[in-house]
């Protein structure tokens, strides 16, 4: 049995298509479309390519994210916060915490042992550590968003940022750049900004365990350093990080989908 | 400037450094101790107990001055506190809470809870976590708060009746039968030492004023909150008092040249003490009152403790002459009085984020002095306790921003005279 | 003829202003910030100069103001840009009670006496929410020239509510009403609101007092003209040079000081309050 | 299921808002601030209490933004925009209690902006029930009295205040049969018919609120229903600021039962009836003390919050708390500490969520509480 979990997140929609064996066939990503029906329906038609596979060998389609409401073929939806939680446990079942960072929103998640949520905590009227502070950054810096991790972690010094605020750090970072000083060291201050304003919502949620990082922030080896320093913790980091959501939603999909099978089997 | 405010500066802090050995002996020892809040407290009756008083609020103001208060808040919202309250508390919390024995030895853990509820409905959580967090017994003072400008009978009675309460509870902590004497001659050395206060903020009438009474007010609020009571707090007035008559003499005062007389309104920003005091400096502003300074007490107005009333003085300093029981609208009146009597240009009012008890309604204050009476007045953010609260290029921006205008409008009303309109 | 100039370096934009003893504008040149602000301030600047044709040294003094005031190294001093937009407006506009600035990060509400000089202000602090760049972020979401979405916005007939006024999430609010099939102008005239409404309340805190004159770069926005005039119920002052009302102002008290200096009184034109600044961009 | 026309009727009188409740009856309307307000004073005065609770989205703040900051909850800001848009004329005055340090400050601010109104500050006691708490509680509604005798000119006796008492012991005694209908079959009365219910009391005689809660409990109890698979829980914190309806929808739909709360709870405050019996005053002080409902703005050691929290959990079976205090409410936000450590303690499943009253969109809200019942539910 194949199910489809589909994750229209503020920035980007990620499709995933996932094998009851535990596989992952195929994975597609593109910017997030207004038309989120349209947009979810285009990212699973492409991972559905990938996969050589079409519409009607899926059994189950469930969404997630902002615009989880939105799509008209789904099966079911969960909150991100559920997906992203069983997403990192599918990866990682010692995780016992999650670092859900994506574009807008931050989320810190506390595990049971089964995998479901315990508490979590996300940023709520302010954006500010979120990732699309980053994308801004690059942009501002003239690099590519996907060299950022690299330069930071490359870097000898760090250049502290006190404003995580997408907008307000720019004029820091612009300072900054006029001051000459190394690309790379700013990368690195902001890195480690967004990893401090992120632990003061791991913290409510009482980090004290192995921490599984998704989410496309998760993506940048410079944050996934400055968090390793900062959190003393043992992290867990997913190849595909940015699937998290994706998965997990695929993974539920599937399960309410043999439920679904056995209780048409029981009737 | 070498010269300024040394030794009065040198005598708080041999007497705040006495009570603390104080306190860590107790500690060590088991002596007893007390929690208590500096607003309109009745340290009177547990020294009469040879009870050592411990301020949950110093630590805090200590914790913050000392920039250390951040990661214990941050640890307090660990525990569940929320981002908008009292940081204070949480500062408190954090440290006494987060590792179990309080203060590292240095603080005792109390062998009761008084909890003064003086207006500041946070006294209340805050003692009631300390009791539930460190499974301490806690005694409830409940104040009435002040509802007209004076107490009405059944107020005094009441927190009579409860302070009488309060004498039996400390008569079964320590053992001793209760002392009216004794508590007579320490109700006098506190007036001694209120007289001693009076007398320094007077001084701060003259041109220039000899002392700032908001940022160096905190040398004196230590011995008249925390030593009142005790010979200690009145041979420091003494000092204080001598020091301040000379700089008056001497045309001294806390900066070269007092260009600006202001009235500051609101707590400090612990944190950024030295920088917040830099950017007023900078202008030749110069504090001559502040209400932060009476939050314990009002003394400047003339009350005392009364040997002859022991008890019915401590109740009336608790309800009235202090300015956290006390309304918005008689705060108005207290500053009003320090801007008229104390010739000031201008009120300043930092508002907190962490003190609703002070802040909440300030605008309602700024519109009052600045559009009802025509007092220039400054309204600025931030916090006492959380750094994370103060901006500081914003705060630097309007300041420098009043002061230009106040400057501007000194310049237009040639001759110069008060900028007050 | 004495020479007075003003540059306000802002945080998105850089403007400066030439202004002769006779209180004319001789020249006024604009640039974005962009990454260095010395430079900035210095190539704004000289375009100014260059378009006035007066050489280097006829221009007496000099001061820099906005947020990167201090950046402004070949200036003699430096100003708020609060006592600058107050000064500029009332220049402008002789009876304005009330400055309204909108810029690119901050908005201000500045209440000016009968002189120009700064009774009393308020601003925001610490949040982009509801300044320029929330309408830049608005007009890069819906994919339009920011010149366009004051215009557009006035053809609006049911304005959206917006959830928040976070500069960062407005991007997927905006998105979810176009999900929901919102009309561009709906969405726009609901930003302008919010941006507005926001303006209002910072506005209260100093007390509504006509006239009231809007500087900064957003007065360029027709829309958000309309909207505060709409609220406000009362015409706006937008002078032609709104933009440049801070560096205006700049060039005012500059031109004072050159005037001063000229009679031989350097001592006064000095401002207070300065050797603090400078200690800071030292640390 | 339908909306019973009782809950429709009680909607209705809550939508057309503050401007017809001030002219309901002849007697001058009176304000009283949350929580707690002794009405049956104020009616045996010959005045019509009535709720100054906000104005949740239904006005603009334009004026109070200028006297509160940023940092301060909203009831408080649109309480003060109501009398500042002059919403609040024909209103005598205004009871504020000793609940909280903003709403302290407030009574002051609309003591200086509005002179011509009543103000009273009322000092509800925070220490344990003693005799000498009780005599004092007992001045002070008589200090109440008096005050209101100046200003009207005419004496509430006893026998007025023991009839007040009498008309309020009518509609809390049915919203307390409401309440435990709801606990045990929480299918049969949904919370955002209930909330109405209660809160349509705020601005009605007592005797017109106990007509509706009449007619709706008569519809409730013949109303055909069905259990759906939905968590049940307690919401607590709202005591004071009042939650916007949508956002009690919000919870519904997002899979909660509410079986129960503490919306309006100072209009509900007593466990049982209040005695009837010589001295009536002294009977409502003690009953205050005696039989009134633990909440966050009340220090009581004799009956402590957090251990009420846990035995409402045991008594009415919910499987977790929703903490759902208002934005920047200070006792509410303290207490999450205690009451969080019990619920842990205890095992019980709990869950912060925050809101305003002028809150709209509960996206954000809808999706936490959304994952929360997914993290009890799914396996
Ligand atoms: N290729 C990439 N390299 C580095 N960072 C990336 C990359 N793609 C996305 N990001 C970061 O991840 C964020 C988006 O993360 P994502 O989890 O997809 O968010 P959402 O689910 O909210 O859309 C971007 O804002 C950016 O900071
Ligand atoms: N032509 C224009 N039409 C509409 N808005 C404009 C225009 N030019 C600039 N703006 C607005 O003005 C803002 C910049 O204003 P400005 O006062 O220069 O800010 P700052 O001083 O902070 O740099 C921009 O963010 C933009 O929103
Ligand atoms: S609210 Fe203010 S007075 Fe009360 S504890 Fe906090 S800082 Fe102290
Ligand atoms: S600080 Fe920045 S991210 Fe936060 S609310 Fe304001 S604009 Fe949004
Ligand atoms: S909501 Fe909370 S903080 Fe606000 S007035 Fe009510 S009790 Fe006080």
């Amino acid at each position: 049995m194949i199910s489809a979990g589909i994750d229209l997140g503020s920035g980007f929609s990620k499709a995933l298509i996932y094998r009851d064996d535990g596989q992952v066939l195929a994975r597609a990503i593109a910017k997030t479309k207004a038309d989120f029906d349209t947009g979810a329906r285009e990212v699973l038609d492409d991972a559905l390519a990938q996969a050589g596979l079409s519409q009607s060998d899926i059994a189950y389609v469930c969404t997630t994210g902002l615009g989880r409401y939105a799509v008209t073929f789904r099966d079911i939806q969960v909150t991100e916060i559920t997906a992203a939680a069983r997403g990192a446990w599918t990866l990682f079942n010692q995780a016992q915490f999650v670092l859900d960072l994506g574009a807008q929103s931050t989320r810190a998640i506390r595990l049971r042992d089964n995998g479901k949520v315990k508490e979590f905590q996300t940023n709520e009227k302010c954006a500010a550590g979120g990732g699309a502070f980053l994308v801004r950054a690059a942009k501002y810096l003239e690099v590519p968003l996907d060299s950022l991790g690299k330069l930071s972690s490359d870097a000898k010094a760090s250049q502290p940022i006190s404003s995580v605020c997408a907008v307000l750090a720019e004029t820091e970072i612009i300072n900054h750049v006029s001051e000459n000083i190394p690309i790379g060291d700013i990368a690195r201050g902001m890195h480690e900004s967004m990893a401090e304003r992120a632990m003061g919502l791991l913290k409510k949620v009482g980090l004290n365990g192995p921490l599984c990082l998704v989410g496309g922030v998760a993506l940048q080896s410079g944050f996934v350093e400055a968090c390793r320093k900062k959190f003393g913790v043992e992290l867990l980091i997913p190849q595909h990080s940015q699937y998290a959501a994706a998965l997990g939603a695929a993974v539920l999909g599937m399960q309410r989908a043999k439920k679904r099978l056995a209780d048409a089997a029981a009737s | 400037m070498a010269e300024y405010g040394t030794a009065v500066h040198e005598a708080s802090r041999k007497a705040m450094s006495a009570w603390y050995d104080r306190l860590a002996l107790a500690a060590r020892t088991g002596a007893p101790s007390a929690y208590l809040m500096i607003s309109g407290n009745c340290v009177e009756i547990l020294r009469s107990f040879d009870i050592e008083p411990a301020f949950p609020e110093v630590n805090a103001l200590q914790l913050a001055i000392r920039k250390q208060s951040l990661p214990l808040i941050l640890k307090a919202e660990e525990i569940g506190y929320s981002s908008d309250n009292c940081a204070y508390v949480k500062a408190d919390a954090g440290f006494t809470f987060g590792e179990g024995a309080p203060g590292a030895g240095k603080i005792p853990k109390p062998t009761f809870i008084v909890c003064n509820f003086v207006g500041c409905h946070v006294y209340i959580k805050w003692f009631e976590h300390c009791s539930e967090f460190l499974d301490v017994p806690l005694t409830m003072l409940d104040i009435p708060f002040l509802r007209s400008d004076r107490p009405s009978d059944e107020d005094i009675h009441y927190v009579v009746a409860q302070l009488k309460n309060l004498i039996a509870s400390c008569e079964k902590a320590t053992g001793k039968a209760f002392d009216i004497d004794r508590l007579r001659e320490i109700c006098a050395l506190s007036a001694k030492a209120e007289a001693g206060w009076q007398r320094c903020k007077d001084l701060c009438k003259n041109s220039p004023s000899p002392m700032d009474a908001y940022f160096d007010a905190i040398n004196l609020m230590g011995p008249i909150n925390v030593l009142r009571g005790t010979q200690d707090a009145v041979d420091f007035f003494d000092v204080a008092v001598r020091e301040y008559e000379a700089l008056v003499k001497a045309k001294k005062g806390p900066i070269p040249q007092e260009k600006f007389r202001i009235v500051v309104e609101g707590p400090p920003p612990y944190p950024f003490y030295r920088q917040f005091r830099d950017l007023f400096a900078a202008w030749g502003a110069v504090a001559v009152q502040s209400t932060y300074s009476t939050v314990g007490g009002i003394w400047e107005f003339g009350f005392r403790h009364d040997p002859k009333r022991p008890l019915e003085s401590i109740a009336e300093q608790m309800l009235m002459e202090n300015l956290c029981n006390r309304s918005l609208l008689e705060r108005y009146k207290q500053i009003r009085r320090y801007v008229e009597d104390w010739r000031a240009d201008a009120l300043v009012i930092h508002s907190v984020k962490s003190c609703r008890l002070f802040s909440a309604g300030q605008g309602d204050m700024r519109d009052y002095f600045a559009n009802e009476l025509g007092v220039p007045t400054l309204l600025v953010e931030s916090d006492l306790e959380d750094p994370r609260y103060y901006a500081q290029a914003m705060m630097k921006n309007r300041i420098d921003a009043f002061f230009e205008s106040l400057e501007h409008r000194k310049l237009l009303k040639k001759p110069q005279g008060r900028t007050t309109a | 003829m004495i020479y007075g100039a003003g540059v306000d370096v802002g945080s998105t934009q850089t403007k400066a202003v030439i202004l002769s003893s006779g209180r004319e504008i001789v020249s006024r040149a604009l640039a974005m910030t962009g990454a260095n602000v010395t430079k900035a301030a210095e190539r704004t600047f000289s375009e100014a100069l260059a378009a006035s044709g007066l050489p280097r040294e006829k221009i007496g003094y000099i001061i820099g103001t906005g947020y990167g005031r201090y950046k402004v190294t070949f200036g003699d001093s430096q100003v708020t840009e609060i006592s600058c937009h107050a000064r500029g407006a009332h220049f402008m506009f002789p009876n304005t009670r009330t400055v309204i600035d909108i810029g690119g990060q901050d908005t201000k509400a500045i209440r000016v006496g009968t002189n120009g000089e700064v009774v009393d202000f308020a601003m925001n602090d610490k949040c982009a929410a509801g300044t320029g760049r929330f309408l830049s972020a608005s007009a890069e979401v819906l994919d339009l020239p920011l010149e366009k979405i004051g215009a557009l916005s006035l053809e609006g007939k049911e304005p959206v509510r917006l959830s928040t006024v976070c500069t960062v999430f407005v991007e997927s609010d905006i998105m979810s009403y176009l999900a929901q099939g919102k009309k561009t102008p709906d969405i726009l005239a609901g930003v302008h609101r919010a941006i507005a409404a926001r303006t209002i309340s910072l506005l209260q805190r100093i007390g509504l007092s006509p006239e009231y004159t809007m500087t900064g770069g957003v007065a360029r926005n027709i829309g958000m003209v309309n909207c505060l005039e709409e609220k406000l119920k009362t015409q706006l002052n937008v002078s032609a040079d709104s933009h440049f009302m801070g560096a205006i102002g700049a060039a005012l008290f500059a031109l004072e000081r050159a005037e001063l200096a000229s009679r031989g009184k350097r001592e006064e034109a000095v401002i207070g309050g300065w050797e603090d600044g400078l200690q800071e961009t030292k640390q | 299921m339908e909306t019973a026309p009782a809950v429709e009727q009680a909607r209705a009188i809550l939508a057309a808002g503050l401007a017809p409740a001030l002219k309901r009856t002849d007697a001058p309307a009176y304000g009283v601030f949350p929580v707690y307000s002794p009405v049956e004073l104020y009616r045996a005065a010959g005045l019509f209490p009535i709720g100054l609770m906000g104005a949740g989205g239904q006005i603009d703040i334009v004026h109070a933004d200028a006297r509160f900051q940023s940092f301060v909850c909203s009831i408080a800001k649109s309480s003060l925009e109501l009398g500042l848009q002059k919403r609040l004329v024909g209103m005598e005055g205004v009871a504020f209690h000793s609940i909280c340090d903003v709403a302290r400050n407030l009574a002051s601010v609309f003591k200086r902006n509005f002179p011509g109104m009543h103000i009273e500050y009322v000092h509800l006691p925070q220490n344990a029930a003693g005799p000498e708490t009780e005599d004092y509680l007992v001045a002070e509604f008589r200090r109440i009295l008096a005050g209101l005798e100046r200003r009207l000119g005419h004496r509430a006796d006893d026998a007025a205040v023991a009839a007040a008492i009498r008309e309020y012991n009518e509609p809390r005694r049915l919203m307390r049969e409401l309440y435990a209908i709801r606990a045990k079959e929480p299918e049969r009365i949904s919370s955002a018919e209930m909330f109405p219910l209660v809160r349509v009391g705020t601005i009605l005689p007592p005797d017109e609120h106990a007509r509706i809660l009449e007619s709706a409990k008569a519809e409730f109890l013949a109303r055909k229903h069905r259990r759906m698979d939905r968590v049940k829980v307690i919401v607590e914190g709202a005591f004071c600021e009042q939650p916007p309806l949508g956002l009690i929808e919000t919870l519904e739909g997002a899979g909660c039962y509410l079986v129960d709360d503490d919306f309006c709870a100072g209009w509900r405050w007593f466990s049982t009836d209040v005695p009837e019996g010589p001295d009536p005053v002294r009977q409502l002080a003690r009953a205050w003390l005696e039989r009134g409902r633990a909440t966050s703005t009340r220090y009581n050691p004799d009956k402590p919050r957090h251990k009420d929290l846990v035995r409402r959990v045991r008594e009415t079976g919910a499987q977790a708390v929703l903490f759902m205090p208002a934005k920047f409410c200070e006792p509410a936000l303290f207490d999450y500490v205690i009451f969080r450590r019990e619920l842990e303690k205890e095992n019980i499943p709990h869950l912060l969520i925050e809101f305003e009253e002028k809150m709209w969109t509960f996206e954000r809200t809808r999706g936490e509480v959304e994952t929360f019942v997914e993290s009890l539910l799914f396996d």
